[in-house]
């Protein structure tokens, strides 16, 4: 029995029967059943994910349904990575999403789409010719636009973050379309067979042109900068549960395709694809922190921490074209195996925490981090959740990403005595890059968490916060597990994404491991998450021991009144606020960031020494976007008006319009001829 | 082998505790000497943490089990790397975790829970502390980890047994322009993340001023002995690793007593060393504005971006 | 920065040799429902400073009995920024109204054992401000004190006598 | 002296050149910048002389003894002596380029330094051309200070330190340079230096300032 086949198979039944369910069960049990249904594929993509991972092909051709090509669907290892991370969100997201569908999401229309958009994320990775991608990628799409419109009824910002999405993830199609048909193009047929045999032989132009623009497009998608403007607002205005199924499982299917591109395909490449591709993802994971660290909007700023984690998963993937580039096959592998672990991870704690804000967002319908706190009182299983995430998402031990970064950091680190001038250069900027990105994480999920579920709340909604239902703690539950079992044991997944790895880039297996530690291949180098977990836990309980035992009075804690400096009581009022929290970094980086900030003072009428009003405000506005889109976006306005001028509705306008036409081609043939 | 790395974590793990205040109070004194004052004796911060054993705990209301852990995960995160750095022997129990990241993550997990616990107590100074130090510590970051880099190169191992071997079966390398310059960026971060002037003062009164301080003022009794230890106790390691790195001379790296002893004396002789440097260094400095603070972080990066390109160039 | 080591080098120790240490009877000027004897803080005291409304001159002399010539930190005391590190609070000054609750807060905020010391006349028993509109009492009126300290303002020597009751040393 | 032990010493007389370098962009302070500058001539000197005691010229050694005197002995005394009439512009307050980001450009011109000056290396790759980078990007520090600080005497202080990156250069690669050309290029600058002094002080007599940025003003 084929188990990545008959999962795949199974998979796609599921997700079928669970978006006909969708339609036709009556609302009350309707998002139980999808619920349940989407979560039963998820299980059978985790399956075949692993199974193909494990060496098991699964192929399945359908040649007569299109009719260019046909449907042609191969599960190799390195699609059986991404389909078993979107399975695996896909059960918690499920499950999730059955509680959180209370929130007005039990339409029709949201449950019927939802087990298709997991679907089509499902079938992507396993896509093996340019039809068979381009057809289940824009049904990926489709389904996550309908579902980001889900709540357009109840706020108007939702309906501007569909079309900035619609209009971003579409041009990415129209370009990813032209790379891949312009490949097409000097191979037999579309099939990735045939592009694989081409891939070796095509011109260096033409490969390059098809390496930038499926780039341009698979990047827009994993949001990287400067694409990156459709996630900091879709991510905030879907559904928290399509945002976790968006941040956690569709953005990494960007990475995949460069991956499958570049490496696979194209056979690896010239230095400077790679040498783009990196700078792109360090830079985008700096401005993306930057952002998130700054932004006070709770979804926002997980949002801009996806486009943070995509350049880190970009800057290894880049990392190991650059060293097969210059044959360091190893050191390549390495940096593939840390740009996987670290999509994993990533899928593992954004999931978790896209669900513990939904959580909060359904308790108390505020996403500002300046109107919440406090919650752990109200809410302790999403406080503890959101808590496991953010040092996950803070690259700390014991976190989960702590572990693919550091094995980010040892390929760009080990990097540098082999390779030529290129990587002397680059290879410290990239490790200032990462290590710039990971302290600014921190502060942004010190932030997160801190202001958002500690401290006193900051509106009567956080005060009335109550703990969510059974079944979202449980998708919260099932995303936590998998943050706690990749941060202590990431060894058990290890040898299968090395050989993963190994296999995309053509090497050996980089990294070795026994039970508990993580080696290195031909470097030096070792971690083992697990004793660490454990030396950290055996030293805090020595500490809590001794200082039982030394101190004198044992007299439990009194409860005393907060030091409030001895005036009143301190209110919500007098606390850090988020904006406040991040202002300092805020100004250490005004010269990237330039912020806006206005006062304005009115006076007392009598004076103008006493102060009646101070009004002060200030807002970070995102510099590329400002830069790079608004221009276009005018000169589109611009390009309208006038087009508006040419038709102004009049019929003999139009039927001129055609006749000098006509006259103009009969000159232009005259001409020519 | 076991045995001895047993007896090296023990040793290296009662020497860090020991060390710690004592060193905490002989910067105290030199500083007093200097400033014309008799001071209060080397013993001084351990009579303060036995006093504070015996006072009453405190939790105030509305602080959370975060504020209540936050001084354990502290002190948790100094007793591991004390136990698994090589300070006195080369030969470590906990060698998968002294890796040079490993470390430098763990102790700012210590920075990250001290500060999850001023915002936990809602009060103003708290998040204020709370928002510096990790302000600080994100920009400390890029620093700490080129310098680590720079060390790591020559060696190809980012694992602190690893450079501290290499270190003595090269001992020609540590005069190496590499070596300086990352040595002089470590200085730099190293006085960011202990806290200590310019970057913060660790004897302020004025909570406007305060980094670290501010996190801290909620804690009473046991818990803030606990976090004035763990603050020494910083500062021993990050000293240690320091002197260890650069100057690895007098490790003991067989389990003759002997040689522990040895260790053990040249440790403390390095760490008291560079403790008294830093103190008279500081009597001669004024704290700089939290937002001069980058450039002198900004300048320290150079400095190790430039150790790296130095260890390729002059390769 | 070489001028700053000259001056150094060139001023020495300001620091006047310690007087011999107080007999360990204390000196009990304490109110009547002060405990009787004062806790053992074993060399080490950190002080929190409360002003409820004094003229200044006090602070200023606590001030030269922390600085270097007196240097009141050889015994082992010290001044600290909360309440919840200290162990003895040094209240200057006749209480205002407006004082009141928060010396009041201050005292609870100190974790036991705690000692209060009243510093100056007025502290003790109003001084010249006795009887006025805004006083609304010596610090006995509203903490119970422990150990007081005569003068107007007290000399640093009698400040640091005192609190090397505290310390012990 | 053995060949791994005057390497070894030429690489820290390196580093040191490079690390004043950046100190003199790091600091504010121009009282420090100059003794830094100081600084920065000893180190030049001690390149120098080891690779004098390398080659056993004499000559050599007298051009190092020559470097020592002339630029941390001589320019800084006449810097010390310009600041002494400064009045009270002493620290360099704003640069048209902050600390910050002139130090993580100074970063970048030692990598861009390092990458163009790999031919070089390459084509004889002894101790002393290893060290060609790091004075190459001594240069471009020193160009960038004189175009991004606004006080005439740090401008002067980056010209000079371009000066001391030249010669460096001249000396680390294998060419060399003659008693006579060293003589000439630092009578050279000691003019430049005295010249700008003059000049200096005139435009201070007539205008009160030093900042640079106000002479726009003498062009409109």
């Amino acid at each position: 029995m084929n188990v990545a086949l008959g999962g795949l198979l199974t998979a796609l039944v599921t997700g079928g029967l669970s978006a006909l369910a969708g339609l036709l069960f009556p609302t009350p049990r309707r998002a139980t059943v999808v619920g349940i249904g989407t979560a039963a594929t998820g299980v059978a993509a985790v399956a075949a994910g692993v199974a193909a991972m494990a060496g098991q092909p699964a192929v399945v051709a359908l040649p007569q349904l299109l009719p260019l090509a046909g449907l042609l669907f191969t599960l190799d290892p390195l699609g059986g990575v991404f389909v078993a991370v979107t399975g695996a969100v896909a059960v918690a997201v499920g499950i999730y999403g059955i509680g959180y569908a209370r929130h007005g999401l039990r339409g029709r229309s949201f449950q019927a789409v939802l087990p298709l958009f997991v679907l089509s994320m499902v079938l992507v990775p396993a896509a093996a010719s340019v039809g068979t991608l381009l057809l289940c990628w824009e049904l990926m799409a489709l389904t996550s636009l309908l579902l980001v419109l889900a709540e357009h009824r109840r706020r108007p910002q939702v309906a501007s973050a569909g079309r900035w999405y619609a209009v971003m993830t579409h041009l990415g199609l129209v370009v990813i379309l032209i790379g891949l048909l312009v490949f097409a193009a000097n191979a037999a047929d579309g099939s990735f067979a045939a592009l694989r045999a081409a891939g070796p032989t095509v011109s260096p132009l033409v490969a390059g042109l098809v390496f930038v623009l499926t780039g341009i497009g698979f990047g827009s998608k994993a949001g990287i900068i400067p694409l990156h403007a459709w996630l900091p607002r879709a991510h905030p205005e879907a559904p928290s549960n399509v945002s976790a199924l968006m941040s956690a499982a569709m953005v990494n299917l960007g990475a995949y395709g460069i991956v499958r591109i570049g490496f696979d395909l194209l056979g690896g490449g010239p230095g400077w694809w790679w040498l783009l591709l990196l700078g792109l993802g360090a830079a985008s994971a700096i401005y993306g922190i930057l952002l998130a660290a700054i932004s006070t909007d709770l979804k926002r700023l997980l949002g801009y921490s996806t486009t943070e984690n995509m350049g880190l998963v970009l800057v290894g993937v880049g990392a190991s074209g650059l060293f097969a580039a210059s044959g360091e096959s190893t050191l390549a592998g390495l940096a593939m195996a840390a740009a996987l672990l670290h999509v994993i991870t990533h899928a593992a704690f954004k999931t978790l925490l896209f669900q513990s804000a939904g959580s909060v967002l359904a308790a108390t319908g505020r996403r500002d981090l300046d109107d919440l706190g406090g919650l752990r009182t109200g809410m302790p299983f999403t406080t503890a959740a959101f808590g496991l995430g953010a040092l996950a998402a803070s690259a700390l031990p014991p976190g989960a990403a702590f572990v693919s970064e550091w094995l980010l950091l040892q390929a760009l680190i080990h990097g540098l005595p082999a390779s030529g001038l290129s990587a002397a250069i680059v290879m410290p900027l990239a490790v200032a890059a990462v290590a710039l990105t990971a302290g600014l994480a921190v502060v942004t999920f010190v932030k997160a968490f801190g202001i958002g579920f500690l401290a006193k709340p900051r509106s009567p909604e956080a005060a009335a916060a109550r703990e969510s239902p059974a079944s979202m703690l449980t998708g919260m539950g099932l995303a936590g597990a998998a943050c706690v079992g990749l941060a202590l044991l990431p060894t058990v997944i290890l040898p299968g994404i090395g050989a993963v790895a190994a296999g995309v880039v053509g090497s050996g297996n980089p990294v070795v491991v026994d039970a508990v530690t993580i080696r290195l291949a031909d470097v030096a180098g070792s971690l083992s998450p697990l004793l660490l977990a454990l030396a950290l836990t055996v030293a805090l309980v020595a500490a809590l021991a001794a200082a039982r035992a030394v101190a004198t009075r044992r007299a439990t804690a009194i409860d005393a009144r907060l030091w409030d400096c001895g005036g009143g009581p301190l209110s919500a009022r007098m606390e850090y606020t988020a904006t406040s929290f991040a202002e300092p970094l805020q100004r250490v980086f005004d010269d990237v960031l330039s912020a806006e900030q206005d006062v304005d003072v009115t006076h007392v009428e009598e004076s103008r020494y006493l102060v009646q009003t101070i009004d002060y405000r200030r807002r970070v506005p995102d510099r590329i976007e400002r830069r790079l889109y608004q221009p276009v976006l005018a000169a589109l306005a611009g390009w309208g008006r006038v087009g508006r001028r040419l038709a102004p509705g009049s019929v003999h306008r139009y039927l001129g319009y055609g006749f000098y036409s006509l006259c103009a081609m009969l000159i232009l043939l005259v001409v020519t001829r | 082998m076991t045995v001895f790395g047993v007896v090296g974590v023990v040793i290296q793990l009662v020497i860090v505790v020991a060390l710690a205040p004592l060193l905490t109070g002989m910067m105290r004194q030199i500083r007093a000497a200097m400033e014309g004052r008799a001071g209060a004796g080397i013993g001084q911060p351990w009579r303060d943490l036995r006093k504070l054993m015996r006072k009453q705990p405190i939790h105030p209301r509305g602080t959370s089990v975060v504020f209540r852990v936050a001084p354990l995960v502290l002190i948790a995160t100094c007793l591991v790397v004390a136990a698994a750095a090589p300070f006195v022997t080369t030969a470590s129990l906990l060698d998968p975790i002294a890796d040079l990241f490993a470390v430098v993550a763990l102790l700012t997990l210590g920075t990250v829970a001290l500060a999850l616990a001023g915002i936990d107590t809602g009060t103003a100074f708290g998040g204020m502390g709370a928002s510096r130090e990790t302000t600080i510590v994100a920009l400390v970051e890029p620093t700490l980890l080129v310098a680590i880099f720079a060390l790591s190169v020559p060696v190809g191992s980012t694992n602190l047994g690893a450079i501290v071997t290499a270190g003595l079966e090269h001992p020609a390398s540590v005069f190496s322009p590499v070596s300086l310059l990352a040595a002089v960026a470590l200085v730099v971060v190293i006085i960011a993340e202990t806290g200590r002037l310019p970057v913060d003062n660790p004897s302020t009164h004025l909570e406007l001023t305060m980094v670290h301080e501010a996190m801290v003022l909620e804690y009473a009794g046991p818990d803030l002995a606990i976090i004035e230890l763990a603050s020494s106790m910083r500062l021993v390691v990050f000293l240690g690793l320091l002197a260890n790195l650069f100057v690895p001379w007098g490790i003991a790296t067989s389990g003759q007593p002997v040689l522990i002893a040895v260790g053990v004396a040249v440790f403390v002789a390095k760490v008291a060393l560079l403790g008294g440097a830093l103190a008279v260094g500081e009597v001669f400095m004024a704290k700089l504005r939290l937002f001069r603070v980058p450039e002198l972080l900004a300048g320290s990066f150079v400095l190790g971006l430039l150790a790296v390109a130095a260890s390729f160039v002059l390769a | 920065m070489l001028s700053l080591w000259r001056k150094i080098r060139s001023t020495g120790r300001v620091a006047e040799p310690a007087p011999p240490a107080p007999a360990p009877t204390r000196p009990t000027g304490a109110a009547a429902d002060g405990p009787a004897a004062l806790p053992m803080f074993g060399g080490s005291v950190q002080i929190r400073h409360v002003d409820t409304g004094s003229c200044s001159g006090c602070e200023i002399e606590i001030g030269a009995a922390f600085g270097p010539v007196y240097d009141a930190e050889r015994y082992g005391a010290r001044l600290v920024a909360s309440p919840r590190h200290a162990d003895a609070l040094l209240v200057t000054g006749p209480v205002t109204r407006n004082m009141v609750a928060p010396l009041r807060r201050t005292y609870e905020a100190v974790p036991e054992p705690k000692v209060v010391v009243a510093v100056g006349d007025c502290a003790r028993n109003c001084g010249v401000f006795g009887g006025a509109y805004g006083i609304a009492g010596p610090v006995s009126n509203v903490v119970p004190v422990d150990l007081e300290i005569p003068g107007c303002p007290p000399r640093p020597e009698t400040i640091v006598a005192a609190l090397r009751t505290l310390t012990g040393r | 002296m053995s060949a791994t032990l005057s390497a070894q010493l030429l690489n820290i007389a390196a580093g040191a050149f490079l690390f004043t370098a950046v100190l003199i962009l790091w600091r504010r302070e121009l009282a420090s910048i100059i003794d830094i500058f100081a600084l920065q001539g000893v180190a030049l000197a001690a390149m120098v002389a080891i690779i004098a005691a390398d080659e056993g010229s004499v000559e050599f050694l007298l051009v190092a003894v020559g470097v020592l005197v002339v630029r941390s002995g001589v320019l800084p005394w006449l810097l010390r002596r310009a600041l002494s009439h400064a009045g009270a512009t002493r620290r360099e307050t704003r640069p048209l380029v902050n600390v910050v980001t002139s130090l993580l450009v100074a970063a970048g011109l030692t990598l861009l330094a390092y990458a163009v000056s790999q031919p070089l290396v390459a084509l004889d790759p002894s101790p002393a051309a290893h060290a060609i980078p790091v004075a190459m990007a001594v240069v471009l520090i020193g160009f960038f200070v004189l175009v991004t600080r606004r006080l005439a005497l740090s401008q002067l202080v980056g010209f000079l330190l371009l000066d001391n990156g030249i010669t460096a250069v001249g000396f680390l690669s294998t060419a060399g340079v003659s008693l006579i050309v060293e003589l000439g290029v630092t009578l050279d600058v000691l003019l430049v230096v005295l010249v700008l002094q003059v000049l200096k002080t005139r435009i201070r007599e007539v205008f009160g300032d030093t900042d640079l940025d106000e002479l726009r003003e003498l062009h409109d």
